[in-house]
């Protein structure tokens, strides 16, 4: 069997999440690794639009900034950051792929900061950017994060971005985009989807390797568990042969 | 929010932009080839009650030639953004296409004077009209494009326009001024003449653009009808250039001189005679159904249309006098 | 003396009124005359802004539409509709000049109906186009205008776009951007300003030929008359040369 | 207006448009030469205390050499847009520039990592902090430009992040639907970098345009520093392209290579190597102050920074990186 990194299972999972012919709002990283690998592989007509307003570019190389001039290379348009987020908030976006220093069950996450005091915080981190944009407006979050307890938590310390905020119909009621919310969670252990109801977290697939119980004991609140549980698909031959040597050659992203 | 005023003009389109986005949700995102004879174009996406805009400024990059196709299918009970409407308007008029409009500058043609097919057909009760100002539709298709359902506007404020408006005036929350709300327009349908476009619908155009990024964007369907098609290649090239993306676009159509009798910036300049002889005949309603026959009726197309009015001939004199030579 | 008709005298005092170094909002015709001379003559820094997008054109000839590709020939931008009217609604703009089918006392205009019902008017006229957004928004508001009874009314039948509205502070009270509003009218008779108390309708200056008297018998409410009102002075022989040699040489608009 | 929630963060500057006006209104309209030097135009137009916003994307069409000035000239107590600031704000925390801040997207690098500087100053506690998207900063921005105390955005709702803002939740009078109103933002000085421009303020630029057009236009006073200055000509050749209009301009610096060491689209890539060096440095505060002496204070413009760091040649092959040669 083909040896692969925990970075190149996550962006193969996600790529195989991503529909032909939808579109998507990325940054940089393995999420934008992750579009290429699904442009070059199962979704040829996807359509990866960047907020600073690089509107369907076809990618040289991965980006360094998500405005950087690899960002509207031979696009469609380059636009303006209005563009891309008017374009998300009318529903024209399918997809938006996030990450954060902290994630809670019902998939909110932080990037702002790590402690309890705003003024003073332990840790002090970029902030949303685009990322509560996204995931307001965007029909499906995505999320892409290596797994452990001091990420995967139970409280926040700040709720820089929603998810399903309290659960429940709670993000309907808090006013956003109607039908929204996040959608898959990929890790270096499994992917999660959120129980219809409930809104909580729940193991839908579990990668090669590793059991339920390892996941959960990376996780800092209880996770459910689908009835249908599967074992990932490892990646596959020509998947890491795209991956390495078309969308990441230099290994920016499956070097760290 | 406590709505100090507000118009009683009717909101002829719902605003919501939760209704929109699941509209545009089913909007399909692939670069799929567009091309289309304009004929088909507007059978499949211009239907009867429909709420139409058209793009340009009246008589100015305006696409006359999907008006006269409307016309010539005999669409009818449209809804009519009134934006800038001039040499768009009286065509449609002509058809008695629509049976509702939103009002910010009709029947007229500016400095050459007022239609009476436009003005009889407004004053016979046959139309709803809601009133507004030109930036007061601007900003509602503004509102449309970024998916909220209005945005605040200082204008209005004062005036009947605003009385027979769908407008609301509400106090600011954070300076306490009274605001003039812009309900958000989706039009059904708009339809944008421009210079260059390749078969997917990124579309490009030089000169003012009025307000037709907004409106390709805020509107549910799009058709482009272009001067000219080109590569997509020429528009990867220089994607600074685009004005409108593929995604918004559900036709393409190669409509060379489509806005004649109108301007196109850079191409040719409005044939003045021929505007005259519109206004000129629809003073006697015979008359100017003859000239309908003429000139929409009996027309397969655009082509027919110019060249029963002067042809290759005029094509280079409207040429010459837009580069001022 | 040189002659000259009423409407080469409108367009000439129209022109002095600008100041060099301003912005103006316009449209076609007369005020448009009276932009380009003032160019011409006593404003060569006047900047034109037309509402469909043409920002400081260098005008070849008299657009037949303010939109038209002359509107943005050799100018410093073609922009949009939004563009312009951001510009005006920002401050940016010093004056617009408007005309209308009917005026009031208080400088109301309306462009929008003759007769009492909406629905079923005696005449249907254009609306409001541009006016009522560059009435609410530039700093002075400017009325070119040929003066009778039937135009000159003591009730429009339809306020189209503001001036004074009811006269007083209620300008300042509808919630119109502060302290901007009518500043002058020109006519074929005389050029007007509001007093500053009651905003009301006020001759400054009359035109060579006609007295106080010809002012008001023309006007369907009651005038005032500052106490300093002094003849108007005519159209010099170098305006007019101007007028008819450059601005308009095909009396578009001066040969009506 | 019924306020349903709002963010306890601070607002930093005032939203009223009457007031913006009143500026605007004095602001000159003259076709002026506003060509100098950029030492000149930060001494005149930046002052301390001000509101601060950079163009650009962090380190992209960002005018880096107007951040190396401000720091040399040792301005203090600035507001500043965190806007997609990536190195830009690397370099005014460096200086320790500003107080207070908006933050949307602050201290990181994108994929580079993140600004020990940067990191260390925003959590000492001497700095104010308002939260926001950047997508929230565009609409204050889109709100000023269009001369209105807010505009609705559908983001926010839900999370700290508006607990500390300062924008307002409340319901809409159209649909009942709850939206977020964010208020105008009108800098006191924005910086902008493009490619070309004439000596009047006439700016044009190539490639996205981020947030820099409503920037232009909400800021009460605008400086550009440009790679090129072009003839007015050629600005009234082609309209179409002017992306900022003369009278938002008060000040025009020639400064080719200005964005070094970021990426200017079509001119340079970013110079990844003196980046990481910045990152490094930083977490030895000795280090860097020797690094700034350097790089900054030493430099008497931004041709002896980048001859500090390789110079032409280095510039050759940040051309040929931004080509893919």
């Amino acid at each position: 069997m083909t040896e692969y990194s925990a970075i190149e299972m996550m962006i193969c999972v996600a790529a195989r999440e991503l529909e032909n012919g939808s579109t998507v709002g990325v940054g940089t990283g393995a999420p934008c690794a992750a579009a290429m690998l699904a442009q070059k592989t199962t979704a040829k007509d996807l359509s990866i639009l960047f907020e600073a307003g690089g509107i369907s570019p076809q990618l040289p190389e991965m980006p360094i900034s998500v405005g950087d001039s690899r960002t509207f290379y031979k696009a469609a348009m380059a636009g303006s950051m209005g563009d891309t987020m008017e374009a998300c908030s009318r529903g024209f976006v399918d997809y938006t792929f996030l990450g954060g220093a902290q994630i809670d069950k019902y998939g909110n996450l932080n990037s702002t900061i790590i402690g309890k005091e705003h003024r003073h915080p332990k840790v002090r981190l970029p902030g949303s950017g685009g990322a509560n944009d996204f995931a307001s407006f965007c029909w499906r979050t995505m999320i892409m994060t290596v797994q452990d307890k001091r990420r995967f938590v139970e409280k926040l310390d700040f709720m820089t971005t929603p998810g399903w905020i309290n659960g429940d119909d709670s993000r309907e009621k808090s006013g956003l985009p109607l039908n929204t919310g996040p959608y898959k969670i990929i890790t270096n252990l499994a992917l999660m989807d959120f129980e219809p109801k409930s809104k909580r977290m729940r193991v839908i697939s579990i990668h090669p390797g590793y059991t339920f119980n390892d996941v959960q004991d990376n996780c800092g609140f209880e996770l459910l568990c689908a009835e249908t549980a599967e074992k990932t698909h490892p990646p596959s031959m020509g998947e890491l042969k795209i991956l390495r040597e078309e969308v990441d050659p230099y290994r920016y992203v499956i070097g760290r | 929010m406590n709505v100090l005023e507000q118009g009683h003009g009717k909101l002829f389109m719902d605003p919501d932009p939760d209704n929109a986005r699941e509209f545009f949700r089913k909007k399909k995102r692939k670069m799929d080839n567009k091309v289309m004879d304009l004929k088909t174009a507007v059978e499949k996406f211009v239907n009867d009650g429909d709420y139409l805009a058209i793009g340009g400024f009246g008589a100015n990059r305006t696409p006359v030639s999907a008006c006269h196709e409307i016309v010539r299918q005999g669409r009818k009970n449209m809804g009519f953004a009134g934006h800038t409407s001039t040499h768009d308007m009286e065509i449609l008029s002509a058809g008695k296409v629509y049976n509702r409009i939103d009002v910010a500058y009709v029947v007229g043609l500016e400095a050459r004077g007022l239609s009476t097919c436009s003005r009889q057909y407004l004053e016979s009760g046959h139309v709803e009209i809601t009133e507004w100002s030109n930036y007061s539709l601007t900003a509602r298709l503004k509102a449309a494009a970024m998916g909220v359902p209005y945005i605040p506007v200082r204008n209005l404020m004062g005036t009947d326009t605003l009385k027979y408006s769908a407008a609301k005036i509400a106090d600011c929350p954070f300076t306490g001024k009274k605001l003039t709300l812009m309900p958000a327009l989706y039009p059904d349908i708009a339809i944008i003449h421009v210079h260059e476009a390749d078969i997917y619908g990124n579309a490009r155009f030089k000169g003012i653009a009025v307000s037709d990024i907004d409106l390709a964007n805020a509107a549910k369907r799009v058709i482009i009808t272009t001067e000219r098609l080109i590569s997509h290649d020429e528009i990867t090239r220089d994607p600074s250039s685009t004005r409108i993306p593929y995604y918004v676009v559900d036709a393409v159509c190669e409509e060379p001189f489509g806005a004649y009798p109108g301007t196109m910036p850079y191409e040719y300049f409005s044939d003045e005679e021929h505007l005259k002889e519109w206004l000129e005949v629809e003073k006697d309603s015979e008359k100017f159904q003859v000239f309908l026959k003429k000139n929409i009726y009996d027309c397969k197309d655009h082509e027919e249309y110019i060249s029963r009015n002067g042809g290759a001939k005029k094509r280079r004199e409207l040429r010459a006098k837009e580069m001022l030579l």
